[in-house]
């Protein structure tokens, strides 16, 4: 039965089973918790929303965090390699053809040399 | 039935070319006729496909000539040894591109009849699909070298008119004739590699020219025609400029086929470099030339990936990464059985792994680009930064998006990690650095999809979508499907390596079985 | 060396399509280029064919000499009709590209980038 | 510096493209089995005078569907490009 989850990749072996088992029982003490919680409540009076120390909950735009604010960090510490890389992605036509060819042109030179 | 059963390679091919004919005439009748002839002729040539593979792999390899009744025929005797006719010759690893091709043919063809109604010009467009079908169909079963030109035409002629149906002020139009201008000269150049042995051996079919094989100055010459530009059709760093553009403007199904097309591509870029060239060419140098391109499309790829704005141009960069892991796997299994320090298990389970990601990658790409098309078709925009908070409403498709993100991002137990744990384990072997460049391109794919994730599908309601519906039934079926295939590849790895990637592995290798079951005995 | 001029010919009008796809900046000159490209194939597979001494494939009355190879002839035929059919495709492209952008700069042509 | 880069390719390309242009043998090919079976034969299996004909029409007619197909596809692919289409499909890419 465990056998049919084995992968063996001729040096090691991964069984997908504890996996889904780790997954099932992960669910199943979430579901627990979730089950403990607070049945009736009331939601015309505002327990649903949230409270933020008093103030005003702000507008929904406001409150989503947009896809260009994220991984900041990321892209500012790597801004010396995009600012190598993104040049590249031109977008024009003939420098897809020139790289389509130069790669061409540069395994014809390894391929002969190296034969 | 036997008729039937004996030629269904030829079937392969007309059933959906007999679609592709008669979809303009039938979609005459109305929509409802022409989308249920539509799925009728998907049905077909999926079953058909699958039926082609399932007796390769029971019965070994089918050849099939069109134009004689027996295969004795084909090569007379005083045709000095050559077969005379087109020739289709379906091995196992043919077999394993045609059941992903079946799979994911199938699924998009029921995703778009629905994901299509809004839109003009529908009979143009499902016969120009399945023109693409047939063409893949052909490239993968064909065994003759002209025909795989023509049927590459046709594949690049149809995918540019399928992504620049959409228009889209000219945007989707500039992709699809970048696409068409690149690949019309690929094909050019791999006709003149199709000359020049043609000029040297006198024949176009594969294991002929692959038995005759003598590995002349023109011979190379015709090597690095075909070596480049079927790697520039399957988008590899430094060539993959186009797939970004026509991916992003596709329309999302047929961008789910288009990766089985590039895919079609990479098949036969390991048939020129295992079969035709086998045991010729110099592994190492041929071995190494791939593992360079694998690792630059991993690392550019994933990396350019993070700061796109637009769903489907960052899972198009995706794409390209992953494409470089399949390249990875073969180049590492090309260099590695040739060398005398590694044991032939490292190329073997290197070759596996790589084999094993091209349907893995087929599966949960497809299920993306589908639910990248569920986003398009519900809120009208693609952009990452309009849009959030989907997933109240359209829980089904925020599911089906993180089965398919975390098996790209290689989390157990999804298909993705299977796959990879196969080419880490070996490449490792094989060189402890490329090892830890996959590993760190597999954890910057993980980071990408979060920020996809967060940005389209959590968050408060916004305003503008506060009605979103979920998808349309056939949509979420067909993502359903390939999700379910997702799933089972992850659970059961082992049983789909037996079945399917090991015959396929061996059968690339072993290329004196492929010039033995065309030409009849070694 | 010189019996060889049909294949310098093929050579060099298929670098000559290379550099036109490479340096010309215009949507249609680039289309010329392929075109280019695509005729040099053409008479490359056609010249591959040629045995010295030879007439055309087809029986005659004329007195039987030796035949050029035919395959090839027959090849062509098929690359021909698929050039015609890549270049309608890509000059309607162009056409579409020229009603949404007024141009046909290559240079320009880049909404698509990044 | 990217005309350097296209200089080299046409460079090295067209020293390629010589060197084949040279090794050919040019009119007399190194084989021709195939084809001396199709002169041989062909008139008398597809009755047809003219041995292209009977190549593109027989030998390698599958050939011939694919090329048929190239054409309609790029028949529908311009038909498609050019249809009347409705005002709200356009996508607005940024």
């Amino acid at each position: 039965m465990i056998e049919s989850f084995t992968l063996t990749t001729g040096f090691g072996a991964w069984n997908a089973l504890f996996w889904v088992i780790a997954f099932v029982i992960a669910f199943i003490i979430g579901w627990l918790i979730w089950l403990r919680g607070e049945k009736v409540y009331d939601t015309s009076k505002g327990s649903t929303a949230p409270f933020l120390s008093g103030i005003a909950e702000p507008d929904k735009k406001e409150v989503h965090i947009r896809a260009g604010n994220l991984y900041w960090g990321y892209n500012d510490a790597l801004s010396g390699y995009y600012k190598f890389v993104k040049p590249f992605h031109t977008g024009n036509l003939s420098d897809y053809f020139l790289a389509y060819l130069l790669v061409t042109a540069i395994v014809l030179i390894v391929v002969v040399v190296l034969k | 039935m036997d008729i039937i059963l004996d030629n269904l390679p030829g079937l392969l091919i007309a059933i959906p070319l007999l679609g592709a004919f008669l979809t303009p005439v039938l979609s005459r009748a109305g929509d409802n006729v022409r989308n249920v002839w539509v799925m009728v002729i998907t049905t077909l040539s999926s079953l058909c496909g699958l039926l082609v593979a399932s007796r390769v792999l029971e019965a070994g390899t089918i050849v099939y000539a069109f134009g004689v009744d027996t295969i004795s025929n084909v090569i007379p005797l005083d045709s000095g040894g050559i077969p005379i006719r087109i020739i289709f010759t379906i091995d196992p690893i043919n077999a394993f591109m045609l059941i992903i091709a079946a799979v994911v043919g199938f699924c998009i063809t029921l995703y778009s009849i629905s994901s299509m109604e809004k839109l003009s010009g529908k009979d143009g467009f499902f016969t120009l699909l399945f023109l693409l079908v047939a063409s893949v169909y052909g490239m993968i079963a064909t065994g003759d070298l002209f025909n795989f030109f023509v049927f590459l035409e046709i594949s690049s002629l149809a995918g540019a008119a399928l992504v620049a149906y959409r228009i889209d002020k000219g945007v989707a139009t500039e992709a699809g004739f970048k696409y068409a201008a690149l690949s019309t000269l690929g094909g050019m150049l791999f006709l003149v590699g199709v000359g020049l042995l043609y000029a040297q051996y006198n024949s176009l079919n594969m294991a002929v020219i692959a038995d005759r094989m003598q590995l002349t100055g023109l011979d190379i010459m015709a090597f690095v025609l075909f070596f480049t530009a079927l790697a520039m059709k399957c988008g590899a760093v430094p060539m993959h400029f186009w797939t970004p553009d026509s991916y992003t403007m596709a329309p999302s199904s047929v961008t789910a086929f288009l990766v089985v097309s590039s895919q079609a591509s990479l098949y036969a870029l390991f048939r020129v470099c295992f079969t035709l060239y086998g045991g010729q060419i110099n592994p190492l140098t041929v071995g190494w030339v791939i593992i360079i391109l694998g690792v630059l499309s991993m690392f550019i790829g994933v990396t350019m990936a993070i700061p796109q704005k637009d769903v489907k141009r960052l899972m198009a960069y995706h794409a390209v990464s992953q494409t470089g892991y399949m390249l990875l796997g073969v180049g590492v299994g090309l260099a590695a059985l040739s060398s005398t320090c590694f044991s032939q298990g490292v190329g073997m389970m290197a070759l596996k792994g790589g084999l094993f990601h091209i349907m893995n990658h087929a599966l949960y790409k497809g299920l993306l680009f589908l639910t990248a098309g569920v986003i398009m078709y519900r809120c009208g925009t693609r952009n990452l930064n309009q849009l959030g908070g989907l997933g109240h409403n359209m829980k089904w498709t925020m599911i089906f998006f993180m089965i398919g993100a975390l098996a790209i991002a290689g989390i157990p137990p999804f298909n993705g990690f299977a796959s990879k744990l196969l080419i880490y384990e070996s490449t490792f072997l094989f060189n402890p650095l490329i090892a830890v460049i996959a590993m760190v391109v597999s954890i910057l794919t993980l980071a990408s999809f979060v920020k996809v994730f967060h940005s389209m599908f959590m968050g408060p309601k916004l305003p503008e979508y506060q009605d979103v519906e979920e998808a349309p039934k056939p949509m979420l079926i067909a993502m359903g499907i390939l999700a379910v295939l997702v799933i089972l590849f992850g659970i059961f790895p082992q049983q789909v390596v037996d079945t399917l990637v090991t015959p396929a592995a061996f059968a690339l290798v072993d290329y004196h079985g492929y010039i033995s079951a065309v030409l009849g005995g070694a | 060396m010189i019996d060889n001029l049909p294949f310098l010919v093929v050579a060099v009008t298929i670098l000559l399509g290379l550099y036109t796809i490479l340096l010309k900046k215009d949507l249609i000159k680039i289309i010329m280029g392929i075109s280019i490209v695509e005729s040099g194939v053409n008479l490359f597979l056609i010249v591959l064919g040629y045995r010295w001494d030879s007439i055309a494939p087809i029986f005659t009355g004329a007195p039987s000499l030796a035949m050029v190879m035919p395959t090839v002839q027959a090849l062509t035929l098929t690359s021909i009709v698929i050039g015609v059919a890549t270049l309608a495709l890509m000059l309607s492209m162009v056409m579409i590209i020229f009603r949404y952008y007024k141009t046909t700069d290559v240079s320009k042509v880049t909404k698509l980038q990044g | 510096m990217r005309s350097l880069a296209v200089w080299f390719t046409l460079v090295i390309l067209g020293i390629g493209l010589l060197f084949t242009a040279v090794t050919i043998p040019f009119g007399s090919p190194a084989m021709s089995d195939m084809d001396d079976y199709f002169i041989a034969h062909g008139q008398e299996q597809t009755g047809a005078n003219n041995i292209v004909t009977s190549i593109v029409f027989d030998f390698r007619g599958f050939d011939t569907i694919g090329e048929a197909s190239v054409l309609f596809t790029a028949v529908f692919g311009v038909s498609v490009l050019f249809r009347v289409r409705k005002k709200e499909e356009d996508y607005e890419y940024e």
